[in-house]
């Protein structure tokens, strides 16, 4: 199935190499900054969870406090080992004596690092520890129940209540499906703080709390116990607490994040600098827990022309794969998304549908590509939008696509029901039985229209990533590139828990799992 | 009935038997599909019309989904609707048929064993209808979707008449082979000439004097066993039966007549 | 898109040269023969129409008493010149006079040929004349409007009330249809006459009267004034009364009619004598009316097991292709039938569909193939249905099929609802626009999946007819070759029809449409 | 319940307004489909249950089309059925909203001749609604489906604050600008946060004082006209509505407004 479209590999080598110039740009500027989700996600790697009185987590309150005090730049790790060398405080207990104002900051004395050392040292053994375990029985699952070699049917669960969220992930798990996407609740990530605890009501998603990833984690082991199959679980790590649901993933074993390098600035109206630091560590979380990373590149379709903008996803992918490299992610965790949006009513659309997947196949062949559904154009009329669904569906089994979110008939009317998701699921299955063999069996034209498209989408983000790579990402941000929409540097929500890490900074965390992620590749 | 009061949105959530209601993904949300299509223009008008008429049937928060102009005079809709009502599940009746089906081994056996000699079996799909292939897929040798037909049965003494045979033809050879079993088939069901069909066949059946004799069995994609008993026959199986569930009905029930003389729900 | 799946010609040769050789046998019986519907028809074409007091047509008392005074196997036509020269009495005068019994038979006397010759030769030319000006108005509603280069949509109608049927099919029509076929009611076929006038009720499908026919034909031609758009109207030349509804269809300007030379044999259960005479002489009309016929072949994969007896189809093709030849049909009206049946359980099985489809299109190039959908394994699953229509629209676009019969979701449940046609219409419009040019950019692997199954189902089928050159097609259709079906060449209904022609048989009409067709070609 | 009581299909064949009925294949027949999930498993009495719930519908000659088992405990059922009620179409009343849209220099000539100076439009998707798309068919430069947005008006004004603005922020913003038409999409429905969204802007508009000078204009994939004026709106545009719908209809509004006064569907 290798290059079936003659794509020109030198632009390829090109367009990966100005990625990479991008992604470095912008990572020397990550490397000296940290954000108080970052730190927030240290405080919940040393085991502070849970929430005070008034709903605040302990987390915020924490990483708030060393804010007010102005001791936030040498990182929260640096402070919980002061308090603990000062008093043998644990995390959990400081934060608890803060939350209550009891907590002397002022007597709080500096010890020199090879005093904090050891206890960081094994702190972070503690936290990198629990996320190992997860990663081993994952692991032992996939050995027990072999994996799928064909496409992973991925559907979600959007009921807004995590229990009923539960009932319907199962029946799907019964009809076939893979992989279990639990849809966040509108505005979380626009939430500066992870909520907590188990949640029964949300608007068009469930909160993504670490409770309730633990309570679908665990429906789903049992459903695929009982079905000889390791049902995968996927959730959002995005928006203003990238790192925090990223450690929470890692704890409670999510098989995948979305987590995109760039969606929340354009999609969120987060600041670049914030959502930059942020999907960092996320990523390096992501890494180290064996957790594959969806990105959000379909948005761009849903937003604008999917036709006129096909070279922005493929930039858009260039550029995330190269800082997912930068976080430690093997080609085998990012799974760059791309989607079928081209409006039904363009003549060939499929043909270009057809392409554009080929050609995205054969430039990330090591990727795990995530396809994504019709939607913008679906409407109303359920049975047009199953035949719309049919046809993506084809493509999938043509081109090969790893992550297969199934679209929905009533996409245009409400978030799933079950009986939605099992006519979708039929609805695939009957497709990728029916032509298993077919995408063996076809070859397309030379210099026919799906080449020419091809070629066509890679030189526009050939030129696109040229342009960005000279103009630098920020500034190119600030001039719409991507979907239409143009995001100042300094502009957005979340500038603010932006900080410049002092010299004295430490976070074991990040350090101990950067380490070891070098060690592996 | 424009969707927007939200009390109507706090219901139980529990599962509850007595009062059941459709789920769409909320325990008790009573979400609906429907679609129909109304023999007037597109227009703000009609589309109440389409709401209202979702609403006389109990239907509230009606969302039009999608309005599909058929022709100048004709529209289409799609509706999801709330159903207010419920039913109460404990109550209704419904006899589990048995499904335990004996294999063909299985039930020549226990033909020898409980009959000691061959059943007699006539089929055919009466009346104007051509349809073979429901009455092939039971009798064929061949059989249908894995299961053997009736043919290739050591105890049983099969015919098959085939397709658009005259009621009356199927009776009088069940006299002449003096058959323990009539099998029909019927699947065209417009305006019910299924219904008059298999009618006339009991009147001929009771007219030759026979529907003592025999076992009178109906089949075929709309027919149920609760419609074939209301039109007299002893049973009925829809899409989804095969050879081997008629074989273990008939066996089981000639059986058990032989024994203790007829059933009680044979009277009607 | 000639020649993708590498098919060895030098096999078909051989296969059309046997069918031909089975058709010529058969022929040599033909010629000799004639039957009761051969003679109503030929009541028919000297203007004998309508019914008696109960309902019984003219044409029928005509022929049954001719019968009975032992004169039919000189022809109706012999008899109407003799009545016309003794009393100058037209036909239907003679008919009526006949049904009253006030037709003195004894006291007609014989004429010489010579005196008949100009009467029958009159009678002939305003037979023809009649035809010939509705193939002139098709003629020219095509070039007012253009044709279609892409498939014709083809959709059924079958309320069982004519005027119902009008409304549903100028609905389809506006919707897109090009071809509308009014389905027969239930049985019809076993009628051994034509019933008569307007019919309200019929079952699963509408009486096929001489009236239905003008009002449904005038219905379209002003549909199609509106839409600039000529439709097409397709109706049953099978059964007991093949020729008699030729004559019909080609006085109203039909435009397709099913017309099978073995259909009614496997599946009516009709004698094969009778059926294969009567299907020369309609065959020879629809010919002389330029109306495409449309083969039955569909049938055999609805009765049996559709990958198992493809062979059979093209067989039944070569077969029905010789038939058709030696009546005088061009290729281009030569509408031979296959079908999408294979069980959608199958794996790979759209790739067989779409290498039997592709084998079909390109062994017989020039005849405007009819496609038809998925019905014997569509359930009352309407969604699911819906989308297996898809995945049969896309072997049409793909392997280009020209009269394409769109299949229903509601195909399990009840004959087509208005909203259901409209559904599949939306279906087929979307695929064929959204893989217009697909079919020119895919080529299929040298000696792939799809080119062995091609090799298979042709070399079952040269082996097929080779069989059946050897035995004789009567013979052959007692051993159950089709459908496993078997029939006995004197058995099955209307046999009593046929027989022998004197030597003073004459069938004026059908000589001269003979004479003209052989000029043409 | 069975569907087999042949009298049933002798009904009037003509099309009466005041007794409308569905369209199937016949004039009157009354046929609709239907689907919904039940939480029970797939049983004989799974089936009545769901037959029994269309007959609570009013609908009689039911079909079960389709059993299909969800879970262990879920089942859905796709079913036909004749709806027996009907529904005085006369009697509806639903205002035809002139939808002769002018268009963009059409609505300019207007403005400049009617009301002589520019008017000032702010949009905005509010709350914590992130759907852009809507607003910005509006009001984009570019359009949407071939229609140009407000932008792209030359007599027209306009802010598009994008996505997931605080209401007061929305409604600050139209104080300082003093605009004249405020346009507010909503796109996200779930547990009707619309509802409460657009409710709670109209709180503010009049606790600001502004709700006599301003146009109040709502729009999304579920709004209807009728909807937004329940909500307190002066008029709502749903699904295939463009830029010169609303424009048409503000720019006849304001001038109507500012010839005679307020009209009368405004005092609720
Ligand atoms: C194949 C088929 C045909 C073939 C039949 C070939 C043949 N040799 O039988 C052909 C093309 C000839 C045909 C013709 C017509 N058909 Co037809 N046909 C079908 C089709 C596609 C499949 C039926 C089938 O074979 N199913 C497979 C078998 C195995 O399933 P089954 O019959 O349900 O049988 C199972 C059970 O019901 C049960 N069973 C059945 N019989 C019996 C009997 C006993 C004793 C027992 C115990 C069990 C049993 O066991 C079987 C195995 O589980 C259906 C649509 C569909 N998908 O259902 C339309 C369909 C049945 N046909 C239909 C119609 C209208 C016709 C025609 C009348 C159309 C016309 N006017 O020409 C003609 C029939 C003319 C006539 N005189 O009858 C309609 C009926 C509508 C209605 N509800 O009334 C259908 C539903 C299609 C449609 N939507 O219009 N048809
Ligand atoms: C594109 C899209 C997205 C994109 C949005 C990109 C963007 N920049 O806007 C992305 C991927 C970001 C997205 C996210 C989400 N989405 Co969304 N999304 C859609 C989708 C596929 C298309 C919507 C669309 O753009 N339609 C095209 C536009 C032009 O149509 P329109 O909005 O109806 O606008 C027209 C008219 O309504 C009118 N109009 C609209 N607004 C206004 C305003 C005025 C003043 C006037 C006059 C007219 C007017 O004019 C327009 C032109 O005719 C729909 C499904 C669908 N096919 O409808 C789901 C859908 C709307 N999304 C949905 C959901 C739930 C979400 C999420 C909440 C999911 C989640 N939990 O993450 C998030 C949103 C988070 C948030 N905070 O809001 C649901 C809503 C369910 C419901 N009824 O409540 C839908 C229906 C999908 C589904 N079935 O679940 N979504
Ligand atoms: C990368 C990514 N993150 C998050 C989301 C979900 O949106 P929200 O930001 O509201 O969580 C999406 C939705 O498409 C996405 O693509
Ligand atoms: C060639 C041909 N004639 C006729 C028919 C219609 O059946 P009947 O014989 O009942 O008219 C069919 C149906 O498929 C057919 O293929």
């Amino acid at each position: 199935m290798h290059n079936k479209l003659e794509i020109d590999i030198k632009k390829v080598d090109s367009c990966r190499k100005n990625a990479l110039k991008i992604a470095k740009d912008v990572q020397r500027f990550i490397l000296v900054h940290s954000t108080s989700s970052v730190e927030r996600t240290v405080c919940r790697l040393f085991g502070v969870d849970g929430v005070d009185d008034i709903e605040v987590p302990y987390p915020n309150i924490v990483v708030d406090a060393l804010a007010d005090y102005g001791i936030l730049e040498n990182g929260a790790a640096d402070f919980f080992a002061r308090a603990y060398l000062h008093k043998g405080l644990s995390a959990m207990e400081t934060a608890k004596l803060i939350s209550t104002y009891r907590f002397d900051f002022e007597s709080l004395p500096l010890f020199a690092a090879g005093e904090k050392a050891p206890y960081l040292a094994e702190q972070a053994e503690n936290a990198l520890g629990r996320i190992r375990v997860q990663r081993k029985q994952r692991d032992l699952f996939l050995e027990k129940y072999g994996d799928k070699e064909s496409p992973l049917l991925y559907v979600i669960v959007a009921t807004g209540n995590i229990r009923e969220d539960v009932t319907q992930a199962v029946a799907a798990a019964n009809q076939g499906a893979d992989v279990i996407a639990v849809i966040r609740t509108t505005g979380q990530s626009l939430l500066d703080y992870v909520p907590y605890g188990e949640t029964h009501e949300g608007f068009g998603g469930t909160y993504a709390t670490q409770e309730n990833f633990r309570i679908m984690r665990e429906a789903l082991d049992a459903a695929g116990e009982k079905l000889g199959r390791y049902i995968r679980l996927c959730n959002y790590c995005s928006g203003l607490c990238m790192p925090e649901i990223a450690s929470m993933g890692a704890n409670e074993r999510l098989d995948m994040m979305l987590n995109d390098a760039l969606y929340g600035i354009l999609f969120r109206n987060i600041n670049m600098k914030r959502t930059l630091v942020d999907q960092y560590f996320s990523r390096v979380i992501n890494a180290f827990a064996g957790i594959i990373i969806n990105t959000g590149e379909d948005n761009y379709l849903t937003t604008s022309d999917a036709y006129k903008e096909a070279h922005t996803v493929l930039a858009s992918q260039f550029i995330n794969e190269q800082f997912a490299l930068l976080a430690g992610l093997p080609e085998k965790q990012i799974g760059l998304g791309h989607a079928f949006e081209i409006s039904p009513s363009l003549e060939n659309s499929f043909v270009y549908e057809l392409a554009q997947a080929q050609m995205i196949r054969e430039i990330f062949p090591n990727a795990p590509l995530k396809y994504m559904p019709p939607t913008k154009h679906k409407t109303g009329d359920i049975f047009m939008a199953n035949v719309q669904d049919a046809l993506f569906n084809m493509v999938t089994i043509l081109t090969g696509q790893k992550i297969h979110l199934l679209g929905m008939p009533t996409e245009a009317i409400h978030t799933p029901f079950m009986a939605d998701r099992a006519l979708s699921l039929e609805n695939a299955g009957y497709i990728f039985n029916a032509m298993k063999d077919l995408g063996m069996e076809i070859s397309f034209k030379k210099d026919g229209m799906m080449a020419a498209r091809a070629k066509e989408v890679l030189n526009n983000a050939h030129s696109l990533i040229g342009e960005i790579a000279e103009k630098g990402l920020f500034a190119s941000l600030g001039e719409g590139v991507f979907a239409d929409i143009r995001r100042g540097e300094d502009e957005g929500r979340g500038l603010e828990g932006v900080f410049i890490k002092s010299k004295d900074y430490v976070n074991p965390f990040m350090d101990e799992m950067v380490r070891e992620l070098k060690e592996k590749s | 009935m424009s969707g927007y009061k939200t009390e109507k949105r706090n219901f139980d959530r529990k599962l509850n038997l007595t009062a059941l209601r459709p789920y769409g993904d909320t325990m008790n949300d009573g979400r609906i599909q429907l679609s129909f299509t109304l023999p007037v223009g597109n227009c703000e008008k009609s589309t109440e019309a389409a709401k209202e008429i979702a609403g006389k049937m109990g239907l509230t928060d009606i969302v039009t989904a999608s309005i599909k102009p058929l022709d100048t005079n004709f529209t289409m809709y799609i509706l999801y609707g709330t159903f207010t009502g419920s039913i109460d599940y404990e109550r209704i009746d419904a006899p589990e048929k048995e499904n335990t089906a004996m294999g063909m081994q299985e039930t020549d056996a226990f033909i020898r064993e409980n009959i000691g000699r061959k059943i007699i079996v006539a089929g055919a799909s009466t009346g104007s209808d051509a349809h073979t292939v429901g009455i092939d897929a039971i009798m064929n040798m061949k059989g249908y979707a894995g299961h053997y037909g009736l043919e290739r049965y050591e105890m049983l003494e099969t015919y098959n008449l085939g397709a658009q045979v005259p009621n009356i033809d199927l009776v009088r050879f069940a006299v002449s082979k003096n058959a323990d079993v009539l099998l029909v088939s019927q699947t065209v069901t417009q305006k019910d000439v299924h219904i008059k069909n298999l009618t006339q066949l009991v009147e001929m059946v009771e007219a030759e004097g026979i529907r003592e004799k025999v076992l009178l069995i109906c089949g075929g994609a709309r027919i149920s066993n609760r419609l074939a008993k209301e039109l007299g026959y002893d049973a009925g199986f829809g899409s989804g039966k095969f050879a081997d569930d008629v074989a273990t009905y008939f066996a089981r029930e000639i059986a058990h007549r032989k024994g203790m003389g007829r059933k009680e729900n044979e009277q009607l």
